[in-house]
């Protein structure tokens, strides 16, 4: 493996808007063997407050930089904010299995990302390494002031449908709802292939609908984790060959394999 | 000169007192990419059963202030799979293997378990875990001194090899437990496992484990090791392996000064990979800062505050 | 509407289920400059014995991970001087004053304490401190359940007051201990008091504490502290004060749907003066958002998580 | 009391030299109130990383203005270190007993300040408020560069003398042996008053000389503090009277009183 323990240099640190930042560090090596779908582990500061490491998905690489975006939801993300351009960060990566592009090689087969919430981190990576096949990125936000990377995903040249639980934006109701009406359009159209990454309870939703329509479907996994590189035992979830490591064995899932 | 790093532990002798502790080193493979495993002291392995068990509920971890709590449930292969997938890679690092078991439902699990090791060259020495709080058990093993005396007088006669026991904090005097397994036979005590404890999701009004409780590990509970290191000190003569909370030099050397002849590092490797090799390096530094030559001068060093 | 905090202790009825914890908040007066002490739920004074205590050898605290260690001795007054100096302030206050006990010698003290303190009609309860480590006994009573019950049952036939049995978590099993407290007639069960902990300053190879070794308080001990009081609070029926790591709103709701029927806050205090009037506004928002109009509907309503 | 639990804010924090720091807060309250001999106790930051708050002698007041002299030796002040100025500071004072002042009200009488390293941050507040007594202050340190606060001395128009133990400035040996220098020469001239601070060794010394020559000296304490308001019975002294709250019934005693 490649995964390496890195002081990496802060180059950049800023607040895209309300608690969302982007974070760039420079690591030749991390960015060198990122895949769309693995992560970072990182030690926000050199306290024993917290105590652990926190997991963000790879957002991107440009060179030697490698491209992180967050939430600040607690104590962790609130201190990673307040660190500096200059300053050293302590992390280790990449960690855990990217997506597995093989699902979509196939020429004749398109290809449907669905991001809720932060879950567009790394779906913006993902989009990027294959944007050639300009895959449709389906949204998904309370409100329209959450959806996230819009125009990333625009820039790449994806084609674009949001969903808005207040419907203040695009499609009003749930971002599977908007996925259910795609499929049904799509209807036997061509083959597809769908990759998602956000809370669980949406990506139990859809691995339901990709197995109803025996398409295959790729998720990206959150859990609790102590080591971050399958040590502990401690991030598993359920699959049919058993309890499976997120950090290690993930946190990309063949929807097939889960038994959530 | 160089200082001596090297102890003994009934019949195994280690070139440095640094282990990393049982399920937060997983098999060793998961920090080959990290550290040069060739340099540790020994590798305890993550506790074994007879059968594979798929471990606890999920969420199985959780931060708590200056710890974690774990509950995994002794997740493991089970033992021949262990020795078939495992014990290869452990075999080519060519340092100390010891291969922590336990039983689930009947001591005499812990039998058939080391008759299988027994036979094995390469395990160096074998820790009974008779203190895992997370098979939730009314009472473990370890937190009865009978118990204790029963099971490790058992094992005893089943192998030469060195044996270790290891021991619960939760119990009303650690130092008598340690005190049962000496007399039975141990080479040796592992103080402290992880201190049962629960944390809970206020806005859920739920446990944040999913196995409602779990072992607290970590920096937190350091004063509570080192006591019960330094109470075990002073009421047994078999070398004792400290571990609680330590994360770097300064937390290992009061377990030295305490009296433990050996340490073992646990939820630091999950923070700093590299924390037992830093530890190995602030260790000799220590000695020649304060020209000890040998780590057995600085074992059980402590002495009175003076006033 | 106002949600009700009211909660009752044996025959002792406390507007807010928010105290503050013996030895942590001197005798009130300390306090009388940063908070308005007549919205404390109750008070527990530092313990008392029968005669003035000096207390153990400085120093008596030193800082730990998320805690602190300390060995204070039970330096105190002794009941005559307590009485005639400190007690005059705290029924001024007019609030439930709680007053903290224990023997030194002999367990014999206690009927002699609890027959002074019946007779003051402004002592609400009383508590029994049969857990303090630092008297560095063999074993202190609240280590053995028999020696708990006797304690307890002789007490009891004394006084008619609201009686609070202190308990250690330094035992196998907490709860065993409250059910024999329960059943010696103790109105309520306070848990849990330190935990026995050590630390060493490596340069100097001495404790950090001039005796040796002290208790341990502070968030590090939370953990431990909520698992005591849920196996508590599924074990027996009379209330639990719960503390451990109590430093504000969040861990303080932990302990009450582990199971507390009143909290207390101890080191927290020495952190920031006003913790447990935030606690109690705290409680009263949580309430309030999430309408739980009785604070009985909160207690012990730990749930399973869903997976 | 007029002491309170105050979130002041920082006016300013610097680096005057090596690791030590000047810090200005402002607090009207507690510029008002305080003595010299008192001190604050601040949480340094709001984590549980320190948990508790640390002392710090009280080292001047302009307006409303507190100033602090302090000197990086750990965790706590080194993130006191690192805070800024505008943010707010969580201190609680002024706390304990200042120096008696009436030991050295007698116009007849000599008054000597001794110091000993970061001793000199209570003194030279004390040296402000007896400055028409043209104090003798005796400043010790290990070596030249250590010696602190000698301008602000000899601004306040007090004579001052030096020791180190290298020799590299002033007498060479402790500030204890130019002590006892000093008091014979002013052998049964006048009557003499001795205040000090700085490590307990120092100031046993101190005290014994003073006792010998039956002077009334006056000794500013540390002890490691839990609470730092009299409650926790944690930082105690052994006194003639028993055992004292260094805290509360100090940090400043009568070398009489001591029986260390
Ligand atoms: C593989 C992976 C990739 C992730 N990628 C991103 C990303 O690109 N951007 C982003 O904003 N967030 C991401 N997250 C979530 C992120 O790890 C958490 O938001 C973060 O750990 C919260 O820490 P905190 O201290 O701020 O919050 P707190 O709530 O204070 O954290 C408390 C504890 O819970 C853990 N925790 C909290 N939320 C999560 C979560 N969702 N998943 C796992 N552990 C959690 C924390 O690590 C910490 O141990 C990812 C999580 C995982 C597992
Ligand atoms: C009344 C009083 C006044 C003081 N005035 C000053 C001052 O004006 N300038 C200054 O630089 N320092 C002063 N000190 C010492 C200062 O409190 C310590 O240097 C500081 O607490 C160290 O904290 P730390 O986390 O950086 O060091 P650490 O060594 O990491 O602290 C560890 C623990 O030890 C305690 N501690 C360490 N040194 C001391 C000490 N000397 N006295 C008491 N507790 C200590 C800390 O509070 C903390 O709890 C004073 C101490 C007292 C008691
Ligand atoms: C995630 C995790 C898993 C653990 N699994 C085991 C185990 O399988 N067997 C065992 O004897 N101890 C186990 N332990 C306990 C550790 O070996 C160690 O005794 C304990 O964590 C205290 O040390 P520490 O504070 O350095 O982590 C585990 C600890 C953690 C944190
Ligand atoms: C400095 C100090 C002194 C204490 N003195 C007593 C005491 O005299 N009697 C007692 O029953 N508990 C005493 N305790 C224990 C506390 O009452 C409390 O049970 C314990 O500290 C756990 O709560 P906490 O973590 O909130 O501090 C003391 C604790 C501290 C920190
Ligand atoms: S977090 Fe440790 S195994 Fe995944
Ligand atoms: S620090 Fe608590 S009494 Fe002085």
């Amino acid at each position: 493996m490649n995964q390496a323990q890195i002081k990496a240099k802060i180059i950049s640190n800023k607040r895209f808007k309300d608690n969302y930042w982007h974070l760039e560090f420079e690591s030749g090596l991390i960015a060198m063997h990122a895949l769309p779908g693995q992560f970072v582990n990182i030690k926000v500061n050199s306290s024993i407050d917290p105590l652990l490491r926190r997991p963000i998905s790879i957002h991107g690489t440009k060179g030697p930089k490698v491209k992180l975006f967050y939430e600040v939801i607690g104590k962790g993300t609130q201190i990673l904010s307040s660190r500096k351009p200059g300053e050293l960060l302590d992390v280790i990566g990449p960690l855990g299995n990217g997506f597995d592009l093989q699902a979509t090689s196939d020429k004749r087969q398109a290809t449907i990302l669905v991001a809720g919430g932060m879950g567009v981190a790394p779906l913006v990576f993902l989009a990027e390494s294959i944007k050639l096949k300009k895959p449709l990125v389906l949204i998904g936000a309370k409100t329209k002031k959450q959806i996230l990377c819009l125009q990333e995903f625009k820039a790449l040249g994806c084609a674009v449908k949001i969903a808005t639980d207040d419907g203040s934006a695009g499609f009003k109701g749930r971002v599977t709802e908007l996925l259910g009406q795609v499929l049904r359009q799509a209807q036997g159209a061509r083959q597809l292939a769908i990759y998602a990454c956000g809370p669980g309870a949406m990506l139990k939703a859809v691995s339901r609908m990709a197995c109803e329509n025996n398409i295959d479907s790729q998720l990206s996994l959150e859990e609790h984790m102590a080591c971050g590189i399958g040590a502990c035992l401690g991030c598993v979830v359920s699959t049919k060959s058993g309890y499976k490591r997120v950090c290690k064995d993930g946190p990309v899932f063949s929807g097939k394999e889960l038994t959530w | 000169m160089k200082p001596d790093l090297s102890v003994r532990i009934g019949k195994l002798d280690l070139k440095n007192p640094v282990m990393v502790a049982s399920g937060t080193f997983g098999y060793a493979e998961e920090f080959g990419d990290f550290i040069d495993l060739k340099k540790l002291g020994a590798i305890v392995t993550k506790t074994i059963t007879i059968k594979p068990r798929l471990g606890n509920l999920p969420p199985r971890t959780c931060e708590t202030p200056s710890g974690m709590l774990n509950s995994i449930g002794l997740e493991n292969p089970g033992i021949d799979k262990f020795i078939k997938e495992k014990m290869p890679f452990l075999k080519k690092l060519g340092i100390p293997v010891i291969v922590s078991i336990a039983s689930v439902d009947d001591p005499g699990e812990f039998t058939i378990l080391v008759k299988q090791l027994d036979r094995i060259k390469e395990v160096s020495a074998i820790e009974l875990n008779i203190s895992c709080p997370n098979l939730h058990k009314e009472r473990l093993i370890s937190q009865d001194a009978k118990d204790t005396f029963a099971l490790v007088s058992a094992v005893r006669k089943l192998t030469e090899k060195c044996l270790i026991t290891k021991l619960s904090p939760n119990v009303t005097s650690a130092s008598e437990i340690a005190l049962a397994a000496e007399r039975a036979g141990s080479d040796a005590v592992a103080l402290i496992n992880t201190l049962g404890g629960m944390s809970i999701d206020v806005d859920k009004r739920t446990p944040k484990i999913g196995s409602w409780s779990g072992g607290l590990s970590g920096p937190a509970i350091r004063p509570v090791a080192v006591k019960m290191v330094w109470e075990a000190y002073n009421k047994i003569k078999i070398p004792i392996i400290g571990s609680g909370g330590i994360i770097d030099i300064q937390s290992a050397l009061e377990f030295f000064i305490a009296g433990a002849t050996a340490i073992s590092v646990g939820t630091a490797n999950f923070i700093n990979p590299r924390a037992s090799l830093e530890i190995i390096s602030g260790l000799k530094e220590y000695m020649a800062d304060n020209n000890i030559h040998n780590l057995n001068n600085l074992i059980g060093s402590l002495k009175a505050c003076e006033s």
